[in-house]
């Protein structure tokens, strides 16, 4: 057990936890232009995770990464399960084997999980999707620990990034995914998935284990 | 919400378990992948045919698994994909030595996750084909967005490709027949009010007591506009003109015609939407050679309907005609 | 009122009218009595077979008509018993040299009309007999009350006298086949919500969001009693425990179940309901022989179902699976 | 063309119009524990009437009155067009042939038209049906006209009575048609058919002509 592995699992385990409280929240995000599961499907999913988080394999961080991304599409229906199996799949294929993770190995990471998003969903930033969150939070992410931050500063600029590009989402006109059917009437709500990615990150950053 | 229910969370698999005990003889019930599937299934004679997408649609696509339709379907939750697993589960268990045909409605969800399953499939061994279903006239099609919807117009790429199978027809003339199923077929759709998922417990979106939504989806999602409730010839109307230049159907065009219940609709609307229709084609001089109406593919509760029209040649006339046994008799 | 209308005084018409449309092979209608019947009746080697009843109730009867059930049905207007000369100019247009058999809900109008009916019919010359369906078990039955409704039991007293008058049985032998079906027959409902009649234009009573009633009719008259909603696994136990012990059935019976929508209750509610039943009759030593589930005799839109038993013998079970050809396929 | 058929004329004539003015009410009425078709059911049938009013044959008012009753049990479904067929019908039979109709003729009439709906729809007094308002009513005429009133003043009395009769059927437990499915649940509302019948008779009442 190495001390990036406890990290990791408390990453996935707050992501999980927190998607399973937020249930009833994400899925009236989602009902505005979408069909209103997300929160559903992502809770569902994670209830899974949290059921056998024990006897998850955690040879190394990578590993663990990607059994979680086995569970999620497994469980997970809908177009979370394919978008975010993908991500941790990706996530954890570039961590893997990896024993001593710098904080650019974690952004590189982050980015193999965003590239897994948009070949796998077609999408690109301003398409209205979570990517209009993560992107720009990754991105906070690798300058503020590129200015030295340790990792729970660097994980509130993610939050607090993600939070503000997730509201920002409501001006723009849905291209991708359900919500893109209504059209113009997507503009004036935020992106379901997009404030999803804001809420976990939140959550990451103000219970982020110090010492 | 008021349904008949215990556990939101157990409202797909009690209705799967339901089905299953009403069909003792002819379908089988597998509660890990949600699946149905034909009691005789896989049969090596035919080519194994498999419908996903979410639940929340009956009488599609659980209820059409039998002789001459689907060899076995394995939805997700209510208005979600399955998840890969049930995919890959399902094909594992039903694969046939002619192969496999994924038939899928042209969700971003759905889309994802049998293409996943194809390749987990293909790298299994498996000759696997899947076919995209696109009917939907409501959504705009260019490559700048995520292509038609696929609706109620599934059930004639299930019914044609269902008796190509039975007839012995190979995957690769199946999809050839699917695909120009789906060509030749256009729905459009109109709610009255919006549906109740289970989980959420509540109408997913607000529709005024005199307010009706022209072009929504099979999943409660939004359609093309809101407008005030107007009377069934005018609602015709609304559906003919958004359906008939699209293809276009033309005079002369001989046509099935299917009036589709959202799930609160009942039948006796139904109909006298089909009877104003029927008129309207005629008075276009196009021919209604089949005709279907009652509930195909819904949306929960949702009252409305939606209005298909299939051009007809004789090869997809036979096709649909041709006998079927299912937990539901709709054709 | 959000429906699929023109004007409510058309609605019956108009619905009849897409019936017609949509079966132009089998069926012919006479609007002036709001006639639907067989296009090869009257066939003088059967019984005709007419059932009238009011609308709002479809499939029930006229998308029943056809061969192996139904000559003919001549509805009033929603939730109203035909006018008599609806009925008696059916029964000149339709009857048969061996006689013609008058299928009624016991309800006082259609009792009343349809008594009527037969004493001018019989005046005419016509060999005639009514038959009176009374399944409701909802209701106390006594010769101080006006006695049971017919509900959607009516179904199985329909099928069995259809199939056995295709077989040629004489008017005799239909009215015994129809009373012992009838007699075994046990039916009780639950609504969830009101229907809304067009003419009214709202809901017929007020329902709780949380409410359901309990032994209701299937004309939206208030049932035994209100109560909360409650999970499907007590609504199947209210319903069972007024119907078992009513017959009563008892273990080592053999029945046809039929779990039915009241029209605007999605097919995957009844589905779940019907698993419910289904293994509940078993720990009870019940056993299934038939299933039937969706919807038969409905209330308009209104959202609930009713639960019917019916104790199978031989002769019922041979009648019941016997083919029919109906514009509805529901068995 | 006698008096009496004017008369006759007169009365049916505004049982049609009132009948199809009222379809609302009469709708409402029947639909706390009825099935809420009570006023359509006499408004289509009565519109009929109207249509060929002056069509119907007036040989004498027995016979106007018997050929109103064909019209409906023709047009007219629901328990309301055999009941109110069959009181047309014992009506016009009392009065045919009779060229010069008196009061005592006018009651019996109408009580035929009772004894035909009791037969009809097998009811009693007290069964909470229309006959709660229309035997008393009669009964109030009878002893009006007994007592030297002329018509006007005796459609009155039938008028007043046939309200608080009609009234009264609130205490009443149904015991016929289709209120009586809800049992003690009727209890409490007045009967449609009972106050339609005193709706009618006030409208008779009130534009009685006079001269
Ligand atoms: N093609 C896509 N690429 C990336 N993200 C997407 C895509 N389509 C949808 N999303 C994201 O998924 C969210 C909806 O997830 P979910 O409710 O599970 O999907 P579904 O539409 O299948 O019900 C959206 O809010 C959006 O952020
Ligand atoms: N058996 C009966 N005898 C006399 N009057 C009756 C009887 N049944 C019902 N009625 C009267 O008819 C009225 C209802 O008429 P209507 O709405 O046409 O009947 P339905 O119950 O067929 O809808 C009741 O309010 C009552 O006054
Ligand atoms: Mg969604
Ligand atoms: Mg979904
Ligand atoms: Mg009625
Ligand atoms: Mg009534």
């Amino acid at each position: 057990m190495t001390d990036d592995l406890a990290v990791t699992e408390y990453v996935v385990r707050t992501i999980a936890e927190e998607s399973v409280a937020q249930e009833k929240y994400f899925g009236e995000l989602d009902a505005v232009v979408g069909d209103g599961d997300f929160g559903y499907s992502l809770a569902r999913g994670f209830e899974f995770v949290l059921a056998d988080f024990d006897s998850i394999d955690r040879t190394d961080a990578g590993t663990f990464l990607s059994k979680v991304a086995v569970m999620i599409t497994s469980h997970i229906g809908g177009t979370s399960g394919p978008l975010w199996g993908t991500a941790f799949l990706r996530a954890g294929g570039s961590l893997k084997g990896n024993e001593n993770i710098t904080g650019p190995d974690v952004v590189a990471a982050l980015r193999a999980a965003v590239e897994g998003i948009k070949k796998r969903g077609k999408a690109e930033l301003g398409d209205k999707t979570l990517l209009d969150a993560l992107v720009p939070a990754i991105d906070a992410l690798e300058t503020s620990l590129a200015a030295g931050d340790d990792a729970a500063a660097a994980a509130q600029k993610f939050a607090v990034t993600a939070r503000s590009a997730a509201e920002a989402t409501s001006t723009l006109e849905a291209r991708r995914g359900r919500a893109s059917y209504t059209g113009e009437r997507s503009i004036g709500s935020v992106d379901a998935g997009a404030m999803g990615i804001a809420v976990l990150a939140e959550k990451i950053a103000a219970t982020w284990p110090t010492g | 919400m008021k349904k008949f229910i215990n556990d939101p969370k157990q409202f797909v698999p009690e209705m799967l378990e339901g089905i299953a005990l009403a069909n003792p003889d002819t379908l089988r019930y597998v509660p890990a992948y949600n699946l149905i599937h034909r009691a005789d299934a896989p049969n090596h004679n035919k080519v194994t045919i498999i419908q996903g997408s979410g639940s929340g649609h009956e009488p599609a696509h659980v209820m059409t698994v039998g002789k001459g339709m689907l060899d076995g379907a394995c939805p997700g939750d209510v208005f979600a994909a399955p998840p890969l697993d049930f995919i890959t589960e399902t094909v594992k268990l039903l694969a046939s030595d002619k192969g496999v045909l994924l038939l899928v409605n042209n969700y971003t969800g759905d889309r994802m996750a049998f293409e996943m399953a194809e390749e987990v499939a293909e790298a299994d061994g498996v000759n696997v084909k899947t076919l995209f279903i696109d009917d939907d006239v409501a959504v705009k099609d260019s490559t700048y967005t995520v292509g038609r919807r696929g609706v109620a117009g599934n059930f004639f790429v299930m019914k044609a490709v269902g008796a190509a199978a039975e007839n012995g027809a190979d995957l690769d003339e199946l999809v050839r027949i699917g695909e120009k199923v789906n060509s030749v077929t256009r729905t459009m759709g109109i709610a009255l009010t919006a549906c109740t998922p289970p989980a959420k417990g509540e109408p997913l979106f607000d529709l005024g007591d005199d307010e009706i939504e022209i072009g929504v989806g099979i999943h409660g999602e939004p359609g093309r506009r809101r407008e005030k409730w107007m009377p069934a010839n005018d609602i015709a109307d609304v559906l003919l003109d958004a359906i008939v230049p699209d293809l276009p159907f033309e005079s002369g065009d001989r046509v099935a015609v299917m009036v589709n219940g959202l799930g609160g609709t009942p039948i006796s609307e139904l109909y006298l939407l089909y009877g104003i229709v029927h008129k309207k084609l005629e008075a276009l001089g196009i021919s209604v050679g089949r005709n279907y109406v009652g509930e195909y593919c819904t949306s929960l509760d949702m009252a409305g309907a939606s209005l298909t029209l299939v051009k007809l040649d004789e090869e997809i006339e036979t096709l649909l005609a041709a006998p079927a046994e299912i937990a539901i008799r709709v054709f």
